[in-house]
Formats: C-alpha cells, structure tokens, sequence
C-alpha cells in the first residue's frame, strides 16, 4: 500500500514477462487515470492479453511493478485486486452450470446460514441479460449456449460484478452488430460513472467510438501512448506494424497496382446449390446457390439462421428438410467427414470448441484434415513433407509462432485462428465455407488474409463468408441476408453501408 | 438485439420464474433421478426372484447397512470428483486410520502399540492423520500440479503399506466398546451405520446444492480455468476437498471396523473400484463439475441391490462375479436406452 | 555373491506369496524366527503380493542374491514351478510351506492338507445338524489354493456322507466385510442349522456381530445355539470353544511350518536325504507330486484339547 | 525486440524464428525423456544399495523380464488413454485370453475343456474373443456414448468372472510347448520376452509417432470434436482402438502364461493399477492426446527398477509396500523439481 494521493488507476512500470523463450512483455508501461477508457492494441502476438492477464492476477509478472487503485482508493501492489472485473478473450464460463449461476460465480449471494440465494442469482442475471434482449437464457447450462450468447453472458458477469476498473480483451469477437451497440452503450454509461476501462480490439474503428486514449504495443512494449483525437485508423495500423508513413502507402501503391493487374475472372458454373433448406425452427427452406470463382457473404442477426445454414453445409448439422448438391454430387447430411471428402473445407465459428486440438502443433493442427495425404513410400507420415505444406500455409496466412512445433494452445488469440483458417485451406476444397474467419486477426493479416481469400476466389474456389464483420463481407461479390430463418435480401457488390443494416435488421426496402 | 418482441425484466417468462428454484442448477433433478428405472426393474426382479428380497429386513439390515460405509466413501470420493480430481487413496484411509486408532488403544498382547492411549486420544490421532494426508494429497496436486490420480496412487500404496507395517499383517480384535457401538448401535430399531449415512448424504447434499463453497466447487470441477478467473481461490479449494475426503474416509474406515467387529491388514482393499462404480454410474462425471449426491446415491443403491439379489439368488460362486459383471453392463444399457438420449444442443 | 553372512551362517531366501492375512503373517514371522535362532541369515521375505508372476522374479532375484537355499509359500502350485526350476538350475534347494509345488525338484514340502481340513469340517458339521438341514459355508477366495481346497474338501466330503445337507456357499474373497455382508443377508432371509468359516482369523469377529445382532450367539447346550464350525484356530476361535459358541476349529500347524521349514532347509544345505515314511514329529512323509511332502496333522480342536500347549492360538 | 527497428509485416520474428526449431521445441524429447534423471538417480541407488543391481543377469533377467508384461499391457493402455478414452478390462482379459486358450486345448481330466482343440484353433478363438471384448467396449463408448470407465469396469467384473467359471477356480498347468516357449525361448542369451516386449514398443513408437492413423488418434484424444471436424472419424477410431487394446493384451496374457508356465484363475488382476500408475508415470495423460510409448516405456522401467532394488535390498518385508509408495511419491517430486514447470495458458 502507497500512502500518496493516487493519481493511477492502474499503474504499470518494466512489465516483463516471457514464456520458454518467447518474450511476451518485454518492460511494458502502462498509466491510466482514473475514469479513462484506454484502448490497447498491437497486432497479433503483442502481448496484449498477457497484459490483461497479469492486471488480473492470472498470470503472474517476471518483472515489473503492478499497481492498482481499489474500491477504497487505496493503491494495492500487485495484480488481482476485488475492484476489477474481465472479460478475457478465451471464454472462462463453466458449461455444465446455468447462465444465472455462471453470471453469479464465484460472487454469489447468500441467504441466512450462508446459504446461496438462487432467487437471488437469478434476478441479477435476468436483469443483466434483459439489457441484451437475453433475459429467457438465464435457466440454460452455458453448454447449451451458441458462441455469441456466450459471449454476452460473459460480459454480462463482469458488468455484475459494479467494477471500478473493467478489462474487456476483444468483446465484440463474434457479437453481432445488435450486440456492439449494447455494449458500446454500456461501457459509455459505465465511463460517466467514473469506472476505469481498458479495451482491446482489432477493431480499429470501435477505440473512436469508446476510448478516450490509446496504447500500441508492439513485441511486448509499448511504442506509442496518446489521446484518440490525435490518431487515425492508418497511423495505429502502420505504428502497429512497426511501419513509417512513407513506407506504408509506397506498400499500398504496389498492392494496388498488382490488384490493377490480377484479371478477375467471371464466376463459373454453379459448385453448391442449396434448395429448400431447413434445419429445426432456425433455417426454413432456404435456397443458395454459389458459383466457382465466387465469394458470397452470408450475414444476418442472431438468430437469424445464417451460421445454422453454413454449419449444415460443412456437415456439422444434419438438414430436416430440402438439398445440398455440391459440384453435381448430393451432399450428405449432419456428416463432416462427407463434406470434407466432397470438397468443403471449413472454419467454425468457436475456434476453441472444434477449430484446434490445443496441445497439438501448430504444425499438425494446421495438416491436420490431410494426414492421409502426408504419406510416404511405408505409409508412415513424411515429416519433410509436412513441413514444407506448412510452411507454406504459415507464410500465406501469416502465423506468428517459435516455430512448427509449438503447441497451439500457446499462441495468441489471433494467431490460433490463423491455424484454424490454415487447416481449412490444407484439404484444397473446391467450396470453402468461414464462419467469422478474421475474429481476433489483427487489421494488418486481415488483409493479408482477404488477399489469399482473394486469389482463391480467382483461382476458382468458391468461398461461403459468414460473418457479421463488414470488412469480410466487404471483399465478397454479393451478400445474401437472412432474416428469421428465410433470406431476406441479396445485395451485390459497392452496396452502401446503410442498406446493409437495413437489411440485417429486416427493413422492407432492402429488400425491394 | 433480438427480433422478437420485446420483453420487460422478469416478466418474459412467468411460468419458467416460478420453477427457478429447481431448474436454475445445472442439476436437473431428471439427471440425478436417472437410475431410477434401473433400480426399480432390480427391485421387481429381486421381488420375483427371492420372497424375502422386499422385507423391511433386508432392505432395512442387508442392502442398507451394507451400503452405508460404501455410501459415505463414495461421498467423499463424489466431493472431489465433483471437484475436478480423483482420489484413490481414500480407500488406504478407510484401512489405516482405524488401524491406527485401534493399534494406540490396545495392549501389545493384542497386537497393539501397547502405548495405553484413551479412545479419545487415538481417534484425534486418527483424524489428524487423515488431515495431514488430505493436505499432502492436496498440496502435491494442487500447488506442485501433479496428477492427482498418480499422487493418490502413490499414497494409495503407501497407506496400504504402513497398515501393513503396522499390523503386522494381523487383524486387530477385541476392541473398546466406543468402536463397536458405531457397528451395533441401534436407533429406533434401525442401524446406526444407516442413520450416520443418511446424516452424512444430506449434509453433503446441502453443502453441494445451496452452499457458496459447494457451489465453488462445482464451478472448480467444471472448468477450473474459468473458476479462477471469477476469482475462486482454487489452489485452497482443492486442498481442503483433499482433507474433507480424506476425513470422511477415516469415519466410514471407523464404521467398518464397528461392524466388522476387528481391523484386518487389507480393509478398503479394492474398495475404490466399487466406489467409483457407484459414483460414475450415479452420474458423477469422472471429468468433473458434473452429478449429484441423490445421483451418487442412486448409485450406491442400484450395487447394493444387486450385490443383494446375487447373494439371495442360487447363483453358483464360481458364476456369481461373471453374472455381476453382465448385470452392470445390462443396467447400463437399459439405463441408456430408458434414459432420454439427450444430445447436446445443436441449434 | 553374498552366499554367507559374517559371522559364516548361510544366507537363504525367503518368498512369499501374499502377507496381507494373519495367517500368512504369523507364519512368515515363525519361518524367520526360527531361521535365525537357528543359525541361518534369512533375508527379509520378499512379498509377491498375490501375483504368481512377481514370485518367479522374487526367486530370480534370490537367486541373483546367492542364496543357499530358499523356503517359500507358493503363491499357487503350478505357477511357481518355472520358479522352482529356475532354483534348481542354479542347484539352490527349496523348501515349500503350506501350499506344495506341483513340479520342480523340491527338497520337501511341509503341508497340511487343505482338503483334509474341508473333510474334517463337513465330518463335524455333519454330526453337530445330524445329518440333516442347511449350512452356510463362507469360504475364500477360490483363485486361492487354500480356499479352493477347503470348499473341495468340504463339498465332496458333504455330497457323499451327508446328501440331505443343503449348502449354501458364498464367496467372501478372504474379506472380514465381504464375509459379515454375506452371513448378515442370508442369515437373516433364509433358515440355518449350521456355519462354516473357512479362516476363523478373517471372519469370526465380523460374524460373530451377526449373530448378536440376530440373536444367535449363543453357547452350545442352551436353545437356539447355532453350530458354528471353523479352520485356522486363532487364539479368538478358541476362546470360541472355551466360551461354548463355537463347537470346532480345525486348526492349522503354523508353528510347525516354521520349525520343520526351517530344519528340513537346514538338512538341505548339509545334504541329509529323506524318504517315504513316518518322522519323528507326528506325522508322514509322502510320495507327492514327484517330491516328498512332509504332512503335518491339522487336528480338530473342540473343548476336550482346547487348551493344548502346542496349539499356536495359544502361544500369543 | 526494440522499437527503433521498425519491422516489416510477415517478417517481425526472425530472431525468434530461428532459434526455434532446434531449441525451443526440443521440449517433445524433453517430455518425453522426462523421467530420464529419476531413473538414473534410482539406478545409483541401486547400484549403492546392491553389488548384484548393476549385473547384466540382474537387468536382464529380472528387470527387464519382469516388466515385459506389465510393459506390453502398458502399450496397449496407453494407446487408449492418448486416444482420450480408459480401459480398465484389459487387465481381465490378460487373465480369460489366455485361460480360455489353455482351457480349449487342455483334457478333460487337467481341468480342461477336452475338447482336443490345436494349439492355432485355440489361439485363433481367444483373439476373437479379445476382438469381440474390444468391438462391444469400443461400440458403447463410441456409439452409446457410455462412460468408459464405467462401460469397461463391468467388463473387467464380467470377464474376471468368466475366467473364474471357466477354470472352476483352478490353475491350469500341464501346458502345450507352444505356450511355454513364449516364456522359456531365449534368442541371443536374452529372454523372449524382451524381444517380444521391444517389438511392439517400437512398432507402437512408430506407429503413434508417424502413422496418420497414430496422429490421428492424438488429435482425437486432444480434442474429440477439432478432431471429428477436421474429418477425422472419430467413431471408427474410437472402436478400433478398443479392440486393438484388447487384441495386445491378449498376448500379454499369452505372455504371462508362458512366464509362469500355467494359467491361474486371477491372473492378471490387480494389475490395471500398475499399469496406469506406469503410464502417468511416463507422462501419459488421462486426458488424452498427451503423452508417448517412450515415456511410458521409462514409466515402466522406473517401476521396475525401484521394484527390483527394493527385493535386493534388506528392507523389512512388512514395510516394503510401505516404502515402495514413498519412493513413488519421492519420484514424483523430484521429477518436479528436475523438471521443467510449465503452466498452461489459461485465458
Ligand atoms: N501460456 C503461454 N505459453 C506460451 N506462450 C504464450 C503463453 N501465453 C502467451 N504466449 C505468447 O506470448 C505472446 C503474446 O501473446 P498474447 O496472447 O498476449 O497476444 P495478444 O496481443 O493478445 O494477441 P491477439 O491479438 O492475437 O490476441 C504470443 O507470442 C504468445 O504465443
Ligand atoms: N437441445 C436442447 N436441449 C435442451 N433444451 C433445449 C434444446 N434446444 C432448445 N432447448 C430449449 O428450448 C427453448 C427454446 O430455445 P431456442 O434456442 O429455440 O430459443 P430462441 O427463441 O431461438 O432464443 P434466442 O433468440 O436466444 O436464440 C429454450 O428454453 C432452450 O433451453
Ligand atoms: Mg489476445
Ligand atoms: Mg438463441
């Protein structure tokens, strides 16, 4: 405990922290007043969440001084103090116990002889999810859950907490549009209330709306610390990236003189033709029909059926009614491995739940759906091989790793999307189906990211983007939205940003 | 936001509010109740099989008594599976602590320590031998984070090889009353061994469902990750699941020797085998957070009944384990296919 | 090797088969007793823990050691034989206790013979219900030698002398609880004239509490004694007989497992031969196996020689 | 890294990049070679504690001979455990496999079938045993999605009791040469068993290592649902792992028979224990998808050794269980200390 005036809510000095031989933090800084919104940001692998982590108390510093002011304005030496709450970037919520219980955890209110007060715990969540138009999932195990309903009961337990500091790590990864404006409206609200956020997000455009100030990190320290106002999306990027000004937009001019060379082929003849599709009371009859050398977004709002429809294509929901025909085949039903045998690669939506074996590498994780093709002469896997594809794939997808053999569970957040996205792509399919393939992928891989989308889209792949991200759907030749289980409108490519909303949300003239 | 009407706090759904109460644990009481039917199409075929299968005397003397020292084990053991972790050694207690609280008590002319200790003194001795083995138990697994099935094993072996050390390899008899009155006693015409389970059962129950640290624990088995970063204090948590456990063996090791009258070198061997039986198919997931103590008891109940039936039937002893075996695994398939196959959500 | 201690006494083996039962623990702890007095280094038995398979490296290792010779208690007949061999190839011999060797070259085996002690059990039952009712056996494991003899023994003997006698057999796997479980549950459902324990060291105490609870403990001569016949011969058993509960105990020759184990080990190393034919201590040495055993008598004890010297119940 | 060196996007690690194939993700071998310093410590114990312990005849022909069986069983088990599933029947089928071979083969009048079957049709039987043994776990796990544990612990109870009808309780000896060569045959001065031992821990090794099949059970082991949505499947795999694990412990079975020339009515049991004790050990984890034949093939070697030292040396037959635990227990906390203590990311 310090006895003079605190002027920090947080207080960060020389963080350092490295895991084997990976320097996460390397003497990081960090001071925030207290009632300020900080965004924090750096690319993949910066050490953002470490940061995060260590604020907590859940990872614990090499070196360096943590200081945190409390609920009593005391100043506490160290991490984890009562006054901060967290959504962290990887959901911490336990599966088995309900949404209420889950929101409650840990904090749970008493009854007389200590016993857990369940009416209690119950109008705390109902009051808290009402706000997101969730009040009915408060009796759900979390298990039960869908990623985004996860993620809002997240949120939802931190702003229970009535913390003086928040730290939200990534929040609006796999939140709808709904779902930002609700928690963008919330942390506003929290900010007049004098509570001390920190914010990080890929997101560029997000830190304008809620944070007062930014620091980038870059390799575990940061590089830059300054008010919002004074910044613009491309001096974050390019401070991010390490890059100058000059070279910055030299790159930028060579990207679009390439991108004037590349002749974008027409689409082809039809690879996957969905008819009358249904499944349970969510997808109802939908017809979808995506050609070769054709990238179709997929969006809608919660709920809306899209990422249902997307999942029974790639076999990981089975069809109560209607047809899939893939490359003049009939597509089989509620079976992965079909899809992947007739050509359908795909990315889940929750990388964490079926996206990656996290004790595995980052090698085998990213060959994982072409072992068989990895044979040589004796039948045994040719490791030379294997590591050739890889890198290959790492270099098109951008990975940051210590190397082939790390365990994928050790990257950063973004970084195991790469993986998951790289995994996709290995098995060659002719169809490509991603749910939100760039949650968590910093703004310069995006791009690189939407660049190999884009030249496989050239080569002749067809690409199925479901994503609520407008940057995904940007890069697609038309974007179909569904609205309660049917689609609702079809916009083509150079749509104006209005007339997507509008659709989303089931506007009428959208869809005249 | 969704689309679909409004709905105001509280208000949208009546009906579901009112049920709160039950619904709002994971815990639905159709998963603790699954074994129900199976342990009711046992009870029929007892009742065909022997007259005697449903007289109040042998359910009250045979399958309860029997099932009570099972029972309050595999509570302690459903405690600390419940909790994320795995505990064998609990067994070895069951051995060890009333062997040692019987060795300090009687004269070296009986195979004791001859030391003279009063049966007060030998039992503290006793349990807190049992704390210092939950803590060692719970430390190496929760501070050192080493495996808690190899840590118990060892101490498993351990144990088992001081009773050993200890006995002799002789069985211990001729024991103070205050050790026998926990196996004769009789309450209202019912063994004391069944009330002192039943006492036990619900205060474990109570504990898991409605107090704040059963509930931690809960969270902790379910994803202990997640449990720390809502601020649970895992690392004491475990310890003191370790400790508990190991407390609540030492009393059903006690309640044995009450009713077997002696202490013998190898009491709880290959009891953890029939322990976790009874956990796991009571519904206690073995990967934890998950279960209750009605389904742990639903557990103990169904191999007790069986175990009786197979005693009251004509079943020869060379047969009689082969036909357990096939029971188990025909309860297990019945159960299944009785059972509402619920899969896991998918829209 | 260290074929001799320091003071030139040879050094020789012991293997058990399991020590976690009384009966097998006094009997280890006679073997080395009397080994030592008896101007033999015997190195702390080894312990195979039930598992035939350990007892074989067990002899192998002795045998790595540089022994003289070894005494051992079978961990079952026919599984120790590979050990046995490996012995004799090494020209070490071997004495076996309580359970024979069905193979080998073995110097002797000293036993009493298990399905003797059935027959001898089911002769006393017999008599005590006349010939008539039902019996509860709780007998041992029968993937043990010795428990697989005694209900031998006991149910051949039962099924030629005294056909109207019922059975009911139950398994208590050598375990106190097992076996007051058992005899708790059919005591208390079906009518019984008569009890047979198969180890009165194991089971006696538990059951005796059955019978309190169910008010059948209750000496000879008065109404509603129930019969109660028992092998081993435990000091408890045989203040069981004494105090009028329990009507026989055949009992077991421990003490003289040890003594005669030990000499005939001694006898080995100095090379003296036996033959077929009685011995000096009550008993007779037979052809057994392609071996000789020596069998020692495991008399039935009631309350006319409860009170013998020799009984090893009645020299704790 | 500095901020001054600004570094251009897909090129920022270099540094690191380099170092890391060869030094940093040497942690696989280092994993893997994990127990290396507790079984050289055990090895100078040994060598202290007995002039025998460092002979060849020692090492070969009690250690390694010794751990054979239980080593085959280890594989077996631990190709099961990686795959993220647990097979406690595989100890029951080391002890029916081989009775049920001995017992088609045997006459009537040496407890016997007399059936008069040959050796081969004999052999040939009790592998489909084992493969049915695996189909029907393997079909309840993968398909009924029943718990494993539970699943084969009725199994272990059905086939222990199917032994013990089968054989009546008795041992059956008076073997065929064929079974007895599995335990007597020596080839180069060095047992059979060693051999035959080495044969299928390399082939395991190998085939876990660098088979698609052998990662792909990694995979599903690590994650069953990444695994079954990256197309593997996971079903099938499931069921042939369950049968493969039977098949390989039959022949331990085989083994063991042949070691002690005759087939009890308990063999084998107990010894599911030991082999999950050797394979956590050697850094297999009950989780799944972690863990290698090489580890657990030190976890055996480690057990064995201390097994071995502990019948060389002058401890108290009383107290050897007792010490055998506590030096596992000791294992434990040095391997911690010599090892590295890597925590894994949480959030
Ligand atoms: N437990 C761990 N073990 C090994 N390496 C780790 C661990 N935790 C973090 N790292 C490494 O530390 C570095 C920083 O990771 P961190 O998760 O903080 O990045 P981030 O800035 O949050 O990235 P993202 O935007 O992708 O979420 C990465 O290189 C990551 O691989
Ligand atoms: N597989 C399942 N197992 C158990 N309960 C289920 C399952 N599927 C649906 N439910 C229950 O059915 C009810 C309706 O769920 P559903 O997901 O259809 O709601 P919804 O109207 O789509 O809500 P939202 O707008 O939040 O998506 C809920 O109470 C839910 O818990
Ligand atoms: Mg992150
Ligand atoms: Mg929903």
């Amino acid at each position: 405990m310090v006895t003079s005036e605190p002027t920090h809510a947080i207080e960060i000095r020389g963080l350092q922290k490295a895991f084997g031989f990976t320097q996460a933090l390397a003497g990081t800084d960090l001071l925030v007043r207290p009632g300020e919104s900080r965004a924090l940001l750096g690319r993949n692998g910066a050490g953002k969440s470490t940061l995060i982590a260590m604020l907590t108390g859940l990872v614990k510093p090499d070196a360096g001084i943590i200081r945190i002011q409390g609920a009593d304005g005391q100043v506490h030496e160290g991490s984890g103090a009562d006054s901060i709450a967290c959504v962290y970037q990887k959901s911490t919520l336990v599966n088995d116990l309900t949404v209420a219980e889950n929101i409650s955890l840990g904090a749970y209110p008493r009854k007389k002889w200590g016993a857990v007060d369940w009416q209690g715990i119950r109008s705390t969540a109902v009051e808290q999810l009402t706000e997101w138009g969730y009040g009915h999932i408060a009796d759900r195990p979390v298990g039960d859950l869908e990623p985004l309903e996860k993620k809002i009961v997240e949120i939802c337990r931190a702003l229970s907490r009535g913390p003086r500091i928040l730290l939200l790590d990534e929040p609006t990864a796999g939140l709808d549009e709904g779902g930002s404006h609700e928690l963008f409206a919330q942390i506003n609200s929290l900010r007049q209330r004098g509570v001390t956020v920190i914010y990080v997000s890929h997101h560029l455009e997000e830190i304008f709306k809620v944070c007062d100030s930014v620091t980038i990190l870059r390799d575990g320290k940061d590089v830059l610390t300054a008010p919002t106002s004074e910044l613009t999306v491309d001096k974050i990027v390019n401070v991010m990236a390490g890059v100058t000004d000059e070279e910055a937009s030299a790159q930028s001019r060579a990207k679009e003189e390439q991108a004037r060379l590349v002749q974008r082929r027409e689409p082809g003849e039809v690879v996957l033709e969905v008819t009358n599709a249904s499944v349970g009371h969510r997808v109802l009859g939908v017809d979808l029909l995506v050609r070769a050398g054709e990238c179709v977004g997929l969006t809608g709002l919660d709920g809306a059926g899209h990422i249902q429809l997307a999942q029974a294509i790639a076999g990981q929901l089975r069809l109560d009614g209607g047809t899939m025909v893939h490359k003049g085949k009939p597509l089989g039903t509620g079976n992965e491995i079909d899809a992947i045998n007739a050509g359908v690669g795909f990315v889940p939506e929750d990388r964490h739940v079926n996206g990656y074996v996290p004790e595995m590498s980052v090698e085998e994780n990213a060959t994982l759906s072409i072992v068989d093709r990895l044979r040589s002469a004796g039948g045994l896997i040719n490791a030379k091989k294997r590591r050739r594809l890889f890198n290959e794939l790492s270099g098109t997808w951008a990975i940051k790793c210590d190397g082939p053999t790390q365990a994928v569970e050790e990257l950063s957040g973004g970084n195991q999307q790469k993986v998951v996205l790289a995994r996709a792509l290995a098995s060659r399919p002719d169809t490509l189906v991603l749910v939100h393939p760039t949650a968590g992928v910093d703004m310069t891989a995006k791009e690189s990211i939407y660049e190999s989308l884009q030249s496989l889209r050239d080569s002749g792949k067809s690409l199925l983007i479901v994503s609520a991200d407008d940057n995904d759907l940007a890069i697609c030749d038309r974007v179909v939205v569904m609205y309660k289980g049917t689609i609702h409108a079809e916009l083509a490519a150079g749509y104006e940003e209005w007339e997507l909303v509008g659709a989303v949300q089931g506007a009428e003239e959208a869809a005249a | 936001m969704t689309t679909q009407t409004p709905t105001l706090a509280g208000a949208p759904h009546k009906g579901r509010a009112a049920r709160a109460g039950s619904r709002i644990r994971s815990s639905s009481w159709a998963r603790e109740l699954a074994l129900v039917p199976a342990i009711a199409l046992a009870m029929i075929v007892g009742a065909i099989l022997s007259p005697q299968f449903l007289t109040a005397n042998n359910i009250l003397n045979n399958i309860l008594v029997t099932s009570a020292v099972l029972g309050i084990v595999v509570v302690a053991e459903s405690i600390i599976l419940i909790s994320g972790y795995f505990d064998l050694s609990l067994e070895s207690v069951v051995g060890l602590a009333p062997m040692l609280a019987v060795w300090l008590v009687l004269p070296a002319a009986s195979g004791g320590s001859g030391w003279g200790f009063s049966v007060w003194a030998a039992l503290a001795v006793m349990f807190l031998l049992s704390i210092v083995v939950g803590l060692i138990n719970g430390t190496l697994v929760a501070k050192l984070k080493l495996n808690a099935f190899i840590v118990t094993l060892a101490m498993l072996i351990l144990m088992r090889g001081l009773t050993m050390g200890l006995s002799g390899g002789q069985t211990l008899s001729g024991l103070p009353p205050e050790f026998l009155a926990l196996g004769s006693t009789r309450w209202f015409g019912i063994s004391i061994q069944i009330w002192l389970f039943a006492l036990i059962l619900i205060a474990a129950a109570v504990f898991m469902r409605s107090h704040p640290v059963g509930r931690k624990l809960y969270a902790m088995g379910g994803n202990n990750a997640a449990a720390a970063a809502a601020g649970i204090k895992t690392t004491r948590l475990t310890i003191g699941v370790f400790v508990a456990g190991a407390i609540i063996a030492a009393f059903a090791g006690l309640m044995l020797t009450g009713r077997i009258a002696s202490v013998t070198a190898s009491q709880g061997d290959g009891l953890i085998f029939t322990v976790f039986a009874a956990a796991v198919i009571g519904g206690i997931s073995l990967n934890g957070g998950k279960g209750s103590m009605i389904g742990a008891l639903c557990g103990v109940l169904l191999l007790g009944i069986i175990q009786n039936i197979l005693v009251l039937s004509q079943v020869p002893s060379f047969w009689i384990e082969a036909i357990y075996g096939l029971i188990i695994l025909g309860a297990l398939i019945f159960n299944y296919l009785a059972g509402s196959k619920q899969s896991r959500r998918v829209v | 090797g260290s074929s001799t201690s320091a003071d030139g006494e040879p050094t020789v083996g012991f293997s058990a088969g399991v020590l976690d039962n009384p009966f097998t623990a006094g009997l280890v702890k006679s073997v080395v007793n009397q080994a030592n007095e008896g101007g033999l280094n015997m190195l702390p038995a080894s312990n195979a823990e039930g598992d035939p398979a350990k007892q074989v490296t067990d002899f192998n290792t002795l045998i790595t050691q540089g022994v003289k010779g070894i005494v051992t208690i079978p961990r079952d007949s026919d599984a120790i034989v590979p050990a046995i061999q490996a012995a004799n190839q090494a020209n070490i011999p071997v004495v076996t206790v309580d359970t024979a060797a069905n193979g080998g070259d073995v110097y002797m085996n000293i036993r009493a013979d298990n399905v003797a002690m059935g027959t001898s059990v089911c002769e006393q039952i017999g008599e005590l219900v006349g010939g008539k009712g039902t019996v509860l056996e709780l007998h041992g494991a029968l993937s043990t030698t010795s428990g697989f003899d005694r209900n031998k023994g006991f149910h051949d003997c039962m099924q030629s002398k005294y056909p109207d006698v019922t059975i009911i057999a139950k398994d208590t796997n050598w375990e106190s609880a097992k076996a007051v479980e058992q005899a708790q549950t059919v005591l208390s459902t079906s009518p019984v004239d008569a009890v047979f324990l198969a180890s009165d060291s194991v089971m006696l105490s538990g059951v005796q509490t059955v019978l309190q609870d169910q008010g059948k403990w209750v000496p000879a001569g008065q109404s509603g004694h129930l019969p109660l016949v028992t092998i081993d011969g435990s000091s408890g058993s045989l203040q069981g007989i004494r105090d009028g509960y329990v009507d026989a105990v055949v009992s077991q020759p421990v003490d003289l497992y040890g003594k005669y184990g030990v000499s005939y080990l001694k006898d080995a190393i100095a090379g003296k031969e036996y033959q077929v034919g009685p011995t000096d201590h009550n008993s007779e040495i037979v052809e057994y196996e392609g071996n000789l055993a020596d069998m020692l008598p495991s008399p039935v004890i009631t309350k006319d020689n409860v009170d013998d010297e020799s009984l090893w119940g009645n020299q704790q």
